[in-house]
């Protein structure tokens, strides 16, 4: 194996808070290397420095044996190493073809004019190296998600052609928002540029480093802790490594426990639909009970929460919440009635940019420690807020920090913690609420979701996979085509296996 | 959980940090340049600061402060109201043409139909969805429109029994009651933006749209409110106007939206919203009544005037604007 | 590959169907204005016989000539997501260079071609200016221009002389003077600078990060393409073609004016949206506002042909400009959408 | 620069400074500055009322001792705040052009608002229409752009324009427009009533010079300049070319140096005690200056008046303030 690319010492700091410290790390063709670590442990900075958005702080990288310093991404990219973000990073309102070409020159656009043809011939060119049928003239915001991502991976594997040696391509967590049938068309090309290429792959999703990458690097608070081959590894080992301690394994509730069959259900849905995908739905759920929704892309589960929550137009169906009907027409009208939602969408639905986690946190239900509920008290809030981050184990500075300034996972307990501050939320609607969590604080997160579940409150969850579900929930739905189809009550050793679950999704 | 974690790299500090304190400074350049401006015309005409004259800033200054600090409203959540002076303008008309059937209830009468107008804007710029520096761009022709049909387009002199006109238009302890009216006004709003959700959703509104709005906050109402605010701060700047003038005229206010746009930004508050508050309209209003004269103050040409005025607002501006909370600049 | 087909897929609620009805759509809404501006003529003409004659079309045309470049410059601004308002002032200041430099009755220049150069400069230099302050010292633009409208009109008024400058030089006079097919040169300008700038939009990489910059800015700037470069030019060309509109003004009338771009501004911002160019950037094109101007043109028009005073002619094409956008809009509505 | 006004300064407040009107207005309150060898201050308010307040007040902060004040208020709704603001400084006031119908000198701070002066708006729209009426041999049809509606001089002159067509029965109006005394909308306006009437417009009825140039300027595009007689009011020097050259039919002369120095030398006559304004008559605090006729006959007689302005000094216009009056402002002309 040849070696392509090597750190040496590379660090970063950012003010105060260092995000990576000491790296030594060697690429080599023809290898994927898996990067795994808790939340902030520096995974996506030292990504970002291989991908020349970042400037290390101290250290320095060799590519072929040479230093090199990069200065931006459209540098590294000339130097034949591109990064699939997972935020997506095309521009919407250029079609594929530019998007793809965005950080690369091509004859096509020589001395600054575009000759369109050319273009999209060529673009259509590295869409069909990796098997995507997509118009290369199509306006980006007019493609699907899928396609979308799909673009963006063309667009990083077109460095290929840029340079003659092998290129690098990084992978900041990609499968955290694909279906199942996109990651395998993912890991399809991976396999395929396994031969030519140095590829890094990070994921909190253990199963899916053991699977594609030949040698695993661990990562906690800016060090590497290990560095094995992925033989060496299994899931228990590797979690260890990451997390510091071993896990914790599911603790099947009591099911006297549960008060599943009260009378009154919390919530009972009669007839729900939505004018794009939910067909009539109708469930119950009882005061207490955590239910899992299972579905694959498009299945309605998404939208039914989001139905519930009045963020989605042209909503039919009754809504029943501890007997009394509602008209949840907008968000703020669930909120009243005690409906809160964890987005999937957490930096553009979840967290207000620029503001302290306290402001964060009290936005919705601060008042209700404010007087008489009417005025605010900023003191009870800020002690209720940093309360919650030390429950929910937020790794911050300060509760006055601004939540831009967190690591995704960190940012995601901040914002559930807005809707656990309420002393009067009936039902949580989470979606897909452990995306961009490492394993460890998604057990955080899972434990403090079902102490909130024993004092009464009721859950409504849609996880990122089928072990999550089972693992948290009193009682699985899944969803096929905006209908129910198939239901597990797992207290009552009605435990599906994975099998039956995707065969009822698909 | 039973294996839990000593939580000590995770504890959290209460001391502000460094950034905190920066950000701290930051806010008080404002206040810096008012203060350096005042100073610096008391040194160059040492009668500026006589109680004689600050009555007489005080008297001019207070309209222009007014709509500053309603202007303030919408451009917190990030929307902008250019109907403002327009609005103020035709205060002045309505005045004249309701005196006869509302009589000494007719300036209430005028700044509940403000706030009824404002209201109704914000609502039709929320709820249809259409940008509001176009909606009150249309709103701001159709009002100066009103205003000159109403009035025939002709000055005409205010009833002079009016009660609320008389009040503002007089003193009390020697210093104008306008400027007192100002001062209310700001204490009450705020009251409401530190003491209510208003406040605190108002600038979630600037800060993340739709995070607020899935977090619960009534973004149609709430424009609503805030064009309504920034509507009645309006009429109530016309009737400051107005008391002044004894005179109403279909173009009052004229180019006090210039002004007040330049005022809002000159107290440190982001036109793309969420940063700022009415402190910064009280400071921005008050630089930018003082940048007004400043020409004449300082002894520039009248033909220099403009260019002093222009490069002085951007000087201002460049000293005040917080560019660290804005990530991207439009 | 089991334990990957156990992963369940998130999605944004909303997402686009990608299919040819997308596409079908996007193209009909471009076609909104251009069906407004044909309501606009017809129910002008059923109201007032002699409407759409030559003579009268040709004066919308003429009319039209320079709330075309306009809003054309306009436009590369607000495509970027930011705002010029410092067009009248720039106007001011290029009419005054123009007829001062050129041959006037005022002073013995007689600079002929190089003083309309020298007066699409000053626009050039304001241009430099606004995307200078706005990009490098990041201010933001709306009060970045706000000052330099004011700067611009002082430039006027310190370079007024104590009478009107009344311009002499036949090549400036010429271009209004000057008539093919019974349509002045200065229409033509318009058409030539529109094709021109319509096709540095589309064919050229600086038009298309313009274009990229209003989609997706923080996108660009992590690519590492030079943003700011974009962006100054966006603002240059915007005060190069509100220099050249000062310029035509002023062959038109005849002579220097400072007040010559006076209520210029806001009609052409409306025009922009009313076209389709989105005051959020990354929407629309310069074909587009070249429409909306010319519907508020003939909106003008036929509101003096049907006798329409000039207060009434304010609330209705207030109410018109909303009406449009509002109705332009309706579909787009939704509970979630963000609009400010 | 000096800060504190000092003692004896006049003070002049004009609308704009890249106006050749304002430019002339200002040269003879400078004249008069001069033979007094007092500081001349020029405040200009943009046609702002309130920015003409705020600056007024900014030089009244500081005290000013047998000062003067000569201004235009911008807007009738302006007058009675900027007297007010002139009075409680003590300094003495002379207003032109806006003054609402219902306040007078003598009657609203009558001891600081000494006089207000203008032109006769009625009686410039009846020379020019009655001219208009002349030139198309009493048949045809006009059209008229109007200013500012809200200032006298717009409604003014358009009320003449009527009394002169009233006796002009064949002379007929097609149509009238606001122009706000602005080049380019009379300019657009103009080229809307080409396009619409046609062969039908026989002349244009302008307010002012401006709005008739505009009008010239967009018969030139048609080349019917020359042939559709226009009319303006003002005098200014593009006016008397374009009269000159036949352009123009007919423009009113109004003396805006004479203006400038009749205003604020009467003013500073009541500072400093060369007049008491409680003993002038009406006539005296309220009245028009003259204004004439200029055609092709006499224009070269201005166009040289106008490069060689006479210079004022004060102790000339001391003889009689009012050697140039009109007579007073009738009742019921600022309505
Ligand atoms: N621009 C920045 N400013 C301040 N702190 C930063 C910045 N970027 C990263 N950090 C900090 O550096 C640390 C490492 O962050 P990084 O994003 O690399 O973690 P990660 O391993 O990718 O985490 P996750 O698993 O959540 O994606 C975190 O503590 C983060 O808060
Ligand atoms: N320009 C910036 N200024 C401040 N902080 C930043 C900046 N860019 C990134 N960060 C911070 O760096 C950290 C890492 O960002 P990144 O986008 O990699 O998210 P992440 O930790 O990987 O989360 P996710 O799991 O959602 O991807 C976050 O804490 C983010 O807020
Ligand atoms: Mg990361
Ligand atoms: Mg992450």
């Amino acid at each position: 194996m040849t070696q392509l690319l090597e750190t040496r010492g590379v660090g970063k700091t950012f003010g105060r808070v260092t995000a990576l410290e000491q790296m030594d790390l060697v690429l080599s063709q023809g290898e994927v290397l898996g990067l795994v670590g808790q939340n902030g442990s520096g995974k996506s900075t030292l990504l970002k420095i291989i991908g020349g958005l970042v400037q290390p702080s101290s250290g320095e990288m060799l590519l072929h044996g040479k230093p090199v310093r990069l200065r931006s991404q459209s540098d590294a990219t000339m130097h034949g190493i591109g990064m699939v973000h997972q935020e997506q990073s095309l521009v919407p309102n250029l079609t594929v073809a530019e998007n793809i070409f965005l950080d690369k020159p091509n004859a096509a656009k020589a001395h600054g004019l575009y000759r369109w043809n050319r273009l999209f011939d060529a673009a259509a060119a590295q869409l069909r190296k990796i098997e995507i049928d997509i118009d290369p003239r199509a306006t980006v915001e007019d493609l699907r998600f899928a396609q979308r991502q799909q673009v963006e991976l063309a667009k990083v594997l077109a460095v290929e052609d840029l340079v003659s040696h092998p290129p690098i391509i990084l992978f900041d967590e990609p499968t955290s928002v694909l279906t199942p049938d996109e990651i395998r068309l993912l890991f399809r090309q991976i396999e395929r540029l396994r031969q030519t290429a140095a590829i890094v792959f990070v994921s909190h999703r253990l199963d899916e480093i053991l699977h594609i990458s030949d040698r695993a690097v661990v990562m906690t608070d800016g060090c590497k802790v290990a560095d094995e081959p992925v033989t060496a590894l299994d899931r228990e080992s590797l979690y260890r490594l990451m997390v510091g301690r071993q896990r914790t394994i599911r603790a099947p509730r009591a099911v006297e426990t549960r008060p599943a069959e009260s009378l009154t259900p919390r919530l009972d849905v009669t007839g729900l639909s939505t004018g794009r995908q939910v067909r009539p739905a109708t469930l119950a759920v009882a005061p207490g009970e955590i239910l899992g929704l299972l579905g694959v892309q498009s299945s309605g589960a998404e939208e039914f929460c989001r139905a519930l929550f009045g963020a989605e137009d042209d909503v039919h169906g009754t809504i029943r919440l501890n007997g009394k009907q509602i008209s949840v027409t907008s968000p703020a009208a669930a909120v009243q009635a005690g409906i809160g939602y964890l987005p999937a969408n957490r930096h553009v639905e979840g967290m207000l940019k620029g503001r302290t986690l306290v402001e964060n946190m009290a936005l919705t239900f601060g008042l209700d420690y404010g007087h008489r509920g009417m005025i605010v008290n900023r003191r009870a809030e800020r002690r209720v807020a940093s309360e919650w981050i030390t429950r929910l184990r937020v790794k911050t500075r300060s509760a006055d920090a601004r939540i831009d300034d967190l690591s995704g996972g960190n940012q995601q307990k901040v914002v559930l913690g807005k809707w656990l501050l309420s002393r009067r939320l009936q039902l949580l609607l989470l979606d897909h609420p452990t995306r961009g969590l490492d394993p460890g604080a998604r057990d955080d997160l899972f434990a403090v979701i079902r102490s909130e579940a024993a004092k009464g409150l009721s859950v409504i969850f849609i996880a990122d996979t089928i072990g999550e579900v089972l693992d948290l929930s009193d009682r699985v739905i899944v969803m096929r085509d905006g209908a129910m189809s198939a239901e597990y009550n797992l207290n009552r050793g009605d435990a599906p296996s994975e099998e039956d679950l995707v065969r009822a999704m698909v | 959980m039973s294996q839990s974690q000593p939580a000590d790299d995770r504890t959290i500090q209460a001391k502000p940090g460094f950034a905190e304190r920066r950000a701290a400074l930051r806010r008080s350049v404002p206040l810096a340049v008012l203060i350096l401006l005042v100073g610096l015309s008391a040194i160059i005409a040492p009668g500026t600061l006589s109680p004689a004259a600050l009555n007489g800033f005080i008297s001019d200054a207070a309209p222009l402060m007014i709509l500053v600090i309603g202007s303030t409203i919408p451009i917190l959540t990030g929307s902008i109201d250019l109907s403002v002076a327009g609005i103020a303008s035709i205060t002045g008309v309505m005045l004249v043409v309701l005196a006869p059937i509302f009589g000494p209830w007719t300036c209430i009468v005028v700044i509940l139909l403000a706030i009824l107008f404002g209201a109704f804007q914000g609502w039709l710029h929320a709820w249809l969805q259409i940008p509001s520096f176009i909606t009150t761009l249309g709103t701001l022709s159709m009002l100066s429109g009103l205003s000159l049909l109403l009035s025939n387009a002709t000055a005409q002199p205010l009833p002079d029994s009016d009660p609320i006109i008389n009040l503002l238009g007089d003193t009390s302890f020697d210093i104008p009651n306008t400027g007192f009216a100002a001062l209310a006004l700001v204490a009450v709003l705020a009251v409401v933006m530190r003491y209510t959700r208003i406040g605190r959703d108002l600038f979630a509104l600037g800060a993340g749209e739709r995070a607020a709005l899935m977090s619960g906050v009534r973004t149609v109402r709430l424009r609503s409110f805030a064009f309504a605010a920034s509507a009645g701060c309006a009429a109530l700047a016309g009737l400051a106007l107005v008391s002044v003038t004894q005179f109403s005229s279909p173009t009052l206010a004229g180019n006090l939206l210039l002004l007040s746009i330049v005022g809002v930004v000159l107290g440190g508050t982001a036109i793309s919203g969420g940063v700022g508050g009415l402190w910064a309209g009280v400071i921005g209003g008050l630089i930018t009544a003082w940048l007004r004269v400043a020409t004449v103050l300082i002894g520039v040409k009248p033909t220099g005037q403009y260019i002093v005025f222009g490069i002085m607002a951007l000087i201002a501006v460049f000293l005040t604007t917080d560019r660290t909370k804005i990530g991207i600049i439009k | 590959m089991k334990l990957i087909s156990a992963t369940v897929a998130v999605r944004s609620a909303r997402e686009p169907d990608g299919g040819v009805a997308q596409h079908l759509r996007r193209w009909l809404q471009s076609l909104g204005p251009l069906a407004v501006l044909i309501v606009l003529l017809l129910v002008f003409e059923i109201a007032r016989h002699n409407f759409l004659t030559g003579g009268n079309l040709a004066a919308i045309a003429e009319s039209a000539a320079v709330p075309v470049i306009l809003t054309t410059g306009l436009s590369f601004v607000i495509l970027l997501g930011a705002i010029d308002l410092s067009m009248e002032g720039v106007m001011a200041a290029s009419s005054m260079t123009l007829s001062l430099l050129c041959a006037n009755d005022v002073n013995g220049n007689h600079w002929g071609v190089w003083g309309i150069a020298a007066a699409i400069g000053v626009g050039l230099a304001f241009g430099l200016v606004n995307g200078v302050l706005n990009t490098i010292l990041r201010m933001p633009s709306l009060i970045v221009t706000l000052g330099t409208w004011f700067i611009g009109l002082g430039i006027a008024s310190i370079l007024f002389p104590a009478q009107v400058p009344t311009v002499r030089d036949p090549w400036v006079l010429g271009i209004a003077a000057y008539h093919i097919a019974g349509l002045s040169l200065i229409v033509f300008v318009a058409l030539l600078l529109l094709l021109l700038f319509h096709l540095l939009l589309h064919y050229t990489h600086l038009g298309r990060m313009i274009f990229a910059v209003g989609g997706a800015e923080a996108t660009l700037v992590m690519t590492g393409l030079p943003v700011p470069l974009f962006k100054i030019a966006a603002f240059v060309i915007s005060g190069l073609l509100a220099g050249i509109a000062g310029v035509l003004l002023s062959a038109r009338l005849g002579d220097g004016n400072a007040n010559i771009g006076d209520g210029l501004l806001f009609p052409a911002v409306s025009a922009c949206v009313l076209g389709g160019t989105l005051l959020s950037g990354g929407r629309g094109g310069v074909l587009q506002s070249a429409i909306g101007a010319v519907v508020l043109e003939v909106l003008n028009n036929g509101l003096i042909q049907i006798g329409a005073g000039p207060y009434v002619r304010n609330i209705i094409s207030g109410a018109v400009i909303l009406l449009v956008v509002a109705a332009s809009g309706l579909h787009l509505r939704r509970k979630l959408r963000v609009v400010k | 620069p000096a800060k504190a006004a000092p003692k004896g300064s006049l003070i002049i407040g004009i609308d704009e400074t890249a106006s050749e009107y304002w430019a002339e207005y200002t040269q003879g309150a400078q004249d008069i500055a001069n033979s007094l060898n007092a500081k001349l201050i020029v405040v200009t308010s943009n046609y702002q009322g309130s920015q003409l307040l705020a600056q007024l007040g900014a030089i009244f902060a500081t005290g000013c001792d047998q000062c003067a004040l000569a201004t235009d208020p911008s807007s009738n709704a302006f007058v009675k705040a900027v007297v007010h603001r002139s009075a409680m400084a003590e300094v003495p006031i002379v207003t032109i052009w806006n003054r609402p119908e219902t306040i007078h000198p003598w009657d609203t701070d009558p001891k600081y608002w000494v006089a207000h002066t203008s032109f006769d708006g009625v009686m410039s729209g009846y020379y020019q229409a009655q001219a208009l009426c002349k030139a198309l041999g009493g048949h045809g049809q006009i059209a008229a752009i109007e200013g500012v509606p809200s200032t006298p001089p717009a409604y003014q002159r358009i009320a003449g324009l009527k009394k002169a067509l009233a006796e002009c029965p064949g002379v007929t109006l097609l149509d009238t427009e606001v122009g706000d005394w602005q080049e380019t909308k009379a300019q657009d306006i103009a080229r809307t009533w080409i396009a619409r009437y046609g062969s039908k417009l026989n002349g244009i009825f302008a307010s002012n010079d401006a709005m008739a140039r505009g009008a010239v300027a967009a018969l030139r595009e048609k080349n019917l300049n020359g042939k559709i007689p226009v009319t303006g009011s003002d005098g200014s020097k593009v006016a008397l070319d374009m009269v000159k050259s036949g352009d123009m039919l007919v423009t009113v002369w109004n003396d805006p140096v004479l203006q400038g120095a009749v205003s604020i030398a009467i003013a500073h006559a009541a500072a400093v005690g060369d007049i008491d304004p409680a003993k002038l008559s009406h006539a005296q605090r309220d009245f028009y200056l003259k204004q004439e006729v200029v055609d092709k006959s006499n224009v070269d007689h201005f166009l040289e008046l106008k490069a060689h302005a006479p210079v004022y000094t004060y102790a000339e216009l001391k003889a009689d303030f009012w050697k140039d009056s009109a007579g007073q402002i009738p009742v019921g002309a600022n309505k």
